[in-house]
C-alpha cells in the first residue's frame, strides 16, 4: 500500500493543541455536522440506487476538514467548494432540506433543481458555491476575499479544492495575487490521496502541496484532517492573520475518501483495500466521539440524541425533497439576462 | 466508403479502444496520454495491471501492451498537458491527448487555438501538427451546466482546427484512425451517450448508417465528408453525433407519414461538406438541422445560412434549425429533458416545411 | 437616442475613459483591473504618479483621483484575475476587467464562459454578476495572428455573456455605462483601429451615427439594439464595430450610384437585435453582412440564418456575407489588407444583390 | 529607483566559475553573436522609423541571455520564445537574412512572411518558434522535452519567457508535469525586472521566481544575466541534469531591457533614468568585451573584426529582405488544412 502522509507543520514549533480554544458545545457541534453529512451522504446514495438521484461525488470520509474550519467562519465570510462539495455545504449551514431538494432536481433546491450535486449554492449562508471545474472556483475565492477588503470588512474567504486541483496553474496564479494584495483568502487542500483514479505521490512533483506556499511568500502548512480538533485549532493562524489582513495561507488537509470517485464507481480498481482499511480505521467522526467520550466532554446519551437528531433532519430532508414539485419549464428560460428578458 | 465485413457488435468506446490500439501499433509515434488514461495502473506502488482506463474506458487495457510511457496518465493540468501535446506533434510524435469534458476547454483553450490552431500558418507551413484530441459532450447525464456542453462550433470557429463528430461505433473507429493520421490537429467530439452504444444499437432500421457492424481492420473515415445516412427526396434532416439517432427517429416518423426523407450524418463540423449538403437540398428542397449545441455563432447557423445563400433558389421553404434553446444546460431532469432536440420537435419543424 | 449636447470630439478613448470615470463617481463599488491599467503609477518605489494608464490609455490618470486600490495593476494572470473579477462581482462589487487582447481569452476563458456565464442560471438565480469585461479587437496592426481576433461571436456562442462591440466615441461611452450597471456579465469589444478616433472622425458625413459629438453627462447606449446609422429602403447593410465604418463607406460609394442605402450598426452581438435586421431587411429586400471575424459560426452566420428563416419570402436575393477568410489573421502587409473586409467587397456584394 | 537584484544561487557552494569549462574560440564567439544582435535590433528601430517595419520588442541589453543557453546546445535541442524572441532566436543560429525579410514581411522570411516578429520560428535550425501568448510557449517546450525523451535522444529544451510570465499558471502546471516525467527541459526566465511597465517587485510574490522552483520538486537558480560568461557556466548543471534523464531546472537570469516595452514607447514613464543608467553602465557586451581584452584573449583588431563583419551582415540582411518580394495574395490561403486543401 501507498506509504503514509508526511505531515509538514509550519507551526510545529508552538506548542501543542490549546484545548482552552475549543469549548465543550463547538465539541459537540462539530461531532452532530460531521454525523449529519456522513448521515446526508448515504442517504444520497440510496437515493441514487432507487434512481431518484443521477449520481454525485460523496464527502464520507473527510468531513473532518470542513467542519473544522467552518468553525471560524462568521457572517459575511464566504466559502467556496468543489465537485464534491456537500460536506462544505453542511458544514457552512446550508439546509439539508434545500440540498436534498436540489439533488433531486426540486424547484425548493437550493438552486430552484438548476445546479445540482456539483454547484450548491447559497449566498446568504455565506457558500458562494460549489464549482465542476476543477480549480475554477479558486481565483473566484480570491475575488470574494478581495470584495471582502475593498468593502472595508474583516471578511475572510476559505475555498476548498482536491489535491488533484493542485495541477491546474490557476491556483499559483490566485495565490500570487492574494499574497501581493494581502487578500483575506484561506486555500484549504483536500488531500485525499486520489484525483479519481490517479494518486497524488503520482501526479503532484514533491509529494505534497503546502511546500509551494512558500515560493508564493505565504505560510502552507499540513493538517491532519481527520481530526476536526486539529482542522480547527491548527487553522486559526491562518483565519487570524486573513482577517487582520495579513494575507492568505495555504493549508493542506490530509484526508481520505471512503467511496470512489463518482457514484458507486468502485475504488479498489486502483487502491488496496488494505489501505482502504488503514484509513477507516482512524475515521474522523469515530475519533471525535471517542474524544468526546473519553474527555468527558458528554455522555453516550447525549451522542445518540445527537446522532438521532441528525438522522431524523436527514429523513426529513427526503420527505420535503420528495414533496416539492419539479420546476416549471419556464424554468428553463429563467436566470439568464436579467437586462434584456 | 468501407465496407462492414463482419458481425462484431463493439460498443463506440470499444471501436475507439480499437482504434487507438491499432495505430498505436503500427505507428510507434502515437501515444495517448491524459487525465486518469491509464487511471492508476501500472505503477508499482499501486500494483495493479489494469484500472480505470480513461474516463470513459476509451483507453482500457491499453497500458498492458504498450507500457506507461505510451498510455500515460497527466496530473489535471489541462493547459500543461494539451501544451506538451502540441511540443510534442511539433517534433515528431502523434500524441492524442483527452480533453475529458468539451467543457473544461476554458482552461486549456490559449494551447488550442493559439497554438496548434495557428503554428503551421504563423511558422509559413514548415512545421506539421500532427495532434488528436479527443473530447465528451453532450447533455442528458444530469451533469448540469458545465460538464453537459458540446461546443464544436466554438472550435470550428478557429481557422486551423479540424472537427469530427463521429455518431456511432463504425465512424467513430474510422474518424480516430483518419484524425491519429491527420498532419493536422483534430478534435474529436465524443457524444457521452453515444459511448456505450453498440454499432448495432446505434442502427436501428433498414440501410441506416453505414456502421452495422465494426470492421476489424483498419480503415478510415474520410474528414471534411458528411455521410448520407438515408436517402430522400422530399426533406432533408441534418444531424450531427447524437443527433443522428434523433434525425433518424424522425426519419422513420416522417415516412410512417409517407414522406421520402434524407438524413445527412454531418460527422465533420470543420472542414463542413458544403457540396453534400446543397446536393441534398437541392434535391429535396427544405431542411432542418438538428444540433445539440448552442445555437448562436453554430454550425447549425453556418448550415442554415449556407442553403440560404448558395440554394436560395431551389428553397420552397426557409432553413429550420433545431437546437437547445440559449440557456445553460440545467440539472433537473424535466428541464433537461426540455433542453435537448427531440424527435417530434423535428418532426414538427419538417412538417412545417412539407405541408 | 441621447442627442448631442456640445462639440467636445472626443477620441473613443477619451470617451471610454470619461465613461469609467463617471462610473466610478458616482459608484464606488466601480473598480477597474488589468495588466498595466495603472501601469506602474501609483507606486512609492517608482514615484511615478501617472504611468501607462491601461495598454490602450483607456484608463489614463484615473489612479491620481481614485488610487492603486480601484485602479488596480495585475500580473499577467488572466485566469487569476478575471475570476477574480467574477468573486468581486458576486459579493458586492462591479468591477471592470481589462483582457487585453481578445486573443488572450484561451489563458482565461474558463473563468468567463463556466462561472461568469452560468453562475446565476446554475444558482438558480440567487446571485447577480455585475462584471464588465472589455478587450480589444482586430487587425490591420501587424499584429499577426495571436494579437488581431475579433471573436465576439465565441462569446455569443455562450449564454448568460452579454456582448457588445461599439463603432464610435459615443457608442463607446455610453455603451461602457450601460454595461458597468448591468446586473449581467458584459463584454466590450473594443476595435483597436477605432480607439484613436474621434467622434468625430467616426462620422463623416450627412446624419451618420448618433455620435458626431459626446455628450459630457452621463448616458447610456441600451444593451440588445442596434442602431440605424442611415436610413434607405434599396438595401441593408450590417456593420459590426469597425466594419461599421467600412459600411458607411460602401453605402456612400452605392448612394452615389443612385442607390438608397439603410446601414445598421449592430452595436450588440449578444442578445441580438433580430428586430431591428428583420424589419430592415423586410423593407429593403436585400442584405449584406459585414464583419471582421471569422467567418465559421459566427454572428455573420447567425444574421444570414435569421434573415433566411424569419423574412424568406421579403427576400429578392440571398443574403450575402463578407468576412474574413477562414485563415489566421497573417502578418505580411500585403496579406492582411486582403484579410480584411473592405468597402469594395461591400460595394459589389450589393451590386449583386441590387442589380 | 528600485533595489538591486538578490541573487539566489543553489550552486553557491560549489566553487567559483570554471574558466576552463569555456574556451577562446566559444568567447569570442557569445561576442560576435551578441554584437550581431544589438545591431540587428538597432537596424530593425531604423527600419521601424522607415515604416518598412511594423513594431516590435526590442532585446537591446538583454543578449548574454540565450547567448550563454545557447552555447550548450546542439543539433535535436530546441528552444522557443516569446514574444521579445529576437536574440534567442540569433543566439541560436537562425539566419538573420531570414529574419529581417520576415520582419518586413516578405515571401523569403523565416515564416514567408505570415508570422512577423512575434512568431519567427525555425525548425531546422531548432527554434521551435517564438510566441506572442504570454506563458504560451513553455507547455509547448514541456512537450517538445517529452517528445525528446520518448524518442530515446538525449536531447533537450529551452524556453525562454519573462518575469512576467511568472504570472502564468500554466508556468507551474509545465514544472510540475517536467518534474514529475523527470523532462529535459530549461526553464530559463528572463527577468528584466518589467513586465510592460509593470515592475517585477510588485507583481511578484516573494521577489522572485526562482524560489518557486523548490516547490516543485526541482533546482532553481539565479544567474547573472548580463554576464554571458556567468550565464553559460551556470547554466552547465542545468543541462547536464537534463541530458543525463534527471529533469528540468529553473534558471532565473537577471537582466534590463533598455528600449521601451514595444516599438518607441518611453519607458520613462514607468522607470527612472537613474536605474536605466545603472543597468546600462553594466551592460553585458562591454563586460564580455572588457573581459576579451583584459584576460587577453583576443586583441582589439580581432574585436574590430568582428564587429564590423557582423555589421556588414546586418546591413546585408536588410539588403536582402529589400530584394524580396512580398508574398504571392494566394499565400493567404495556403499553410491551413493540410489534409484537406
Ligand atoms: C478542469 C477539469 N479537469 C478535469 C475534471 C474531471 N475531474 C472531476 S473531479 C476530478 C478529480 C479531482 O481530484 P481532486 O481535486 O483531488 O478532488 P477529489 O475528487 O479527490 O475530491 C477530475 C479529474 C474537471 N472536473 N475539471
Ligand atoms: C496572456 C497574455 N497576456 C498579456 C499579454 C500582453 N503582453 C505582451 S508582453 C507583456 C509583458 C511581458 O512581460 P515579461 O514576461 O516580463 O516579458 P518582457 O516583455 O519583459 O520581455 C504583456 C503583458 C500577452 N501577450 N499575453
Ligand atoms: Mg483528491
Ligand atoms: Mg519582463
Amino acid at each position: 500500500m501507498a506509504t503514509d502522509f508526511i505531515i509538514i507543520d509550519i507551526y510545529k514549533e508552538e506548542p501543542g493543541l490549546d484545548m482552552q480554544k475549543i469549548d465543550d458545545k463547538l465539541l459537540m457541534q462539530f461531532f452532530e455536522t460531521m454525523v449529519t453529512i456522513r448521515l446526508f451522504e448515504e442517504e444520497c446514495r440510496r437515493q441514487a440506487d432507487l434512481g431518484k438521484l443521477r449520481g454525485m461525488h460523496s464527502s464520507i470520509g473527510q468531513e473532518a476538514v470542513p467542519v473544522g474550519i467552518c468553525g471560524h467562519l462568521k457572517e459575511g465570510d464566504y466559502i467556496l467548494g468543489n465537485h464534491r462539495s456537500h460536506h462544505h455545504c453542511i458544514a457552512r449551514g446550508v439546509d439539508i432540506n434545500e440540498m436534498m431538494a436540489e439533488l433531486l432536481g426540486k424547484s425548493t433546491g437550493t438552486n430552484r433543481g438548476k445546479g445540482g450535486t456539483m454547484h450548491i449554492a447559497d449566498i446568504d449562508k455565506g457558500m458562494l458555491g460549489a464549482n465542476g471545474v476543477v480549480g475554477s472556483n479558486i481565483p473566484v475565492a480570491t475575488g470574494a476575499a478581495l470584495s471582502a477588503k475593498m468593502r472595508g470588512t474583516d471578511n475572510v474567504s476559505v475555498v476548498f479544492f482536491g489535491d488533484g486541483a493542485s495541477g491546474q496553474g490557476v491556483l499559483y496564479e490566485s495565490m500570487n495575487l492574494a499574497s501581493i494584495w494581502k487578500l483575506p483568502v484561506i486555500f484549504v487542500c483536500e488531500n485525499n490521496r486520489y484525483a479519481e483514479a490517479t494518486p497524488f505521490e503520482y501526479a503532484i512533483a514533491g509529494g505534497n502541496v503546502s511546500s509551494r506556499a512558500e515560493g508564493f511568500d505565504m505560510p502552507g502548512i499540513q493538517i491532519d484532517g481527520q481530526s476536526v480538533i486539529e482542522m480547527f485549532l491548527k487553522a486559526t493562524p491562518a483565519i487570524e492573520r486573513a482577517r487582520n489582513g495579513e494575507g492568505p495561507t495555504l493549508i493542506e488537509a490530509l484526508t481520505y475518501r471512503y467511496q470512489g470517485h463518482f457514484g458507486g464507481e468502485n475504488p479498489q480498481s486502483y487502491r488496496t483495500k488494505e489501505e482502504e482499511e488503514h484509513y477507516k480505521s482512524n475515521d474522523c467522526i469515530k475519533q471525535i466521539r471517542n474524544y468526546l467520550i473519553e474527555e468527558e466532554v458528554c455522555g453516550l446519551d447525549d451522542l445518540t440524541r445527537l446522532e438521532e437528531g441528525a438522522s431524523v433532519k436527514v429523513e426529513q430532508s427526503v420527505k420535503f425533497a420528495d414533496d416539492s414539485s419539479f420546476p416549471d419549464d419556464k424554468a428553463l428560460y429563467e436566470d439568464v439576462y436579467i437586462s434584456n428578458s | 466508403m468501407a465496407q462492414a465485413t463482419d458481425q462484431r457488435a463493439l460498443t463506440y468506446a470499444q471501436a475507439v479502444n480499437e482504434a487507438l490500439r491499432q495505430t498505436m501499433e503500427s505507428d510507434n509515434k502515437v501515444f495517448v496520454m491524459g487525465e486518469d488514461i491509464a487511471g492508476g495502473a501500472g505503477r508499482e506502488d499501486q500494483g495493479k495491471s489494469d484500472a480505470w482506463g480513461g474516463p470513459f474506458r476509451l483507453t482500457k487495457g491499453l497500458i498492458g501492451d504498450f507500457g506507461p510511457d505510451r498510455v500515460r496518465d497527466t496530473p489535471i493540468s489541462e493547459a500543461g498537458f494539451l501544451g506538451a501535446g502540441v511540443g510534442a506533434a511539433a517534433t515528431g510524435m502523434r500524441p492524442v491527448v483527452d480533453l475529458m469534458f468539451s467543457g473544461f476547454f476554458g482552461v486549456c483553450a490559449d494551447q488550442i487555438v493559439n497554438n496548434a490552431a495557428k503554428m503551421r500558418y504563423m511558422f509559413g507551413g514548415k512545421i506539421t501538427l500532427p495532434l488528436t484530441i479527443m473530447t465528451s459532450t453532450g447533455a442528458g447525464t444530469a451533469s448540469a451546466a458545465q460538464h453537459s456542453e458540446t461546443l464544436y462550433s466554438l472550435f470550428a470557429h478557429f481557422p486551423g482546427l479540424t472537427c469530427v463528430a463521429p455518431s456511432d461505433a463504425y465512424t467513430a473507429k474510422g474518424l480516430f484512425i483518419s484524425a491519429i493520421r491527420s498532419d493536422d490537429p483534430v478534435i474529436i467530439f465524443n457524444h457521452k451517450l453515444l459511448m456505450g452504444r453498440t454499432a448495432k444499437s446505434a442502427d436501428m432500421g433498414q440501410g441506416e448508417g453505414f456502421g452495422v457492424v465494426v470492421p476489424e481492420e483498419m480503415y478510415e473515415v474520410p474528414i471534411g465528408k458528411a455521410h448520407i445516412d438515408r436517402e430522400g427526396t422530399d426533406i432533408t434532416l441534418v444531424g450531427i453525433s447524437y443527433t443522428t439517432i434523433v434525425c433518424r427517429d424522425a426519419a422513420r416518423e416522417l415516412e410512417s407519414r409517407g414522406y421520402s426523407v434524407e438524413v445527412i450524418d454531418l460527422l465533420s463540423v470543420s472542414p463542413l461538406d458544403s457540396e453534400t449538403i446543397l446536393n441534398s437540398v437541392k434535391k429535396t428542397r427544405g431542411i432542418v438541422i438538428v444540433d445539440e449545441d448552442y445555437p448562436r455563432c453554430s454550425v447549425a447557423s453556418d448550415i442554415s445560412a449556407l442553403v440560404a445563400e448558395e440554394a436560395f433558389d431551389y428553397l420552397d421553404a426557409p432553413p429550420v434549425r433545431i437546437t437547445s434553446p440559449h440557456t445553460p444546460v440545467p440539472y433537473s431532469l424535466p428541464l433537461e429533458m426540455l433542453y435537448l432536440p427531440t424527435k417530434e420537435s423535428v418532426v414538427e419543424a419538417a412538417l412545417g416545411i412539407l405541408e
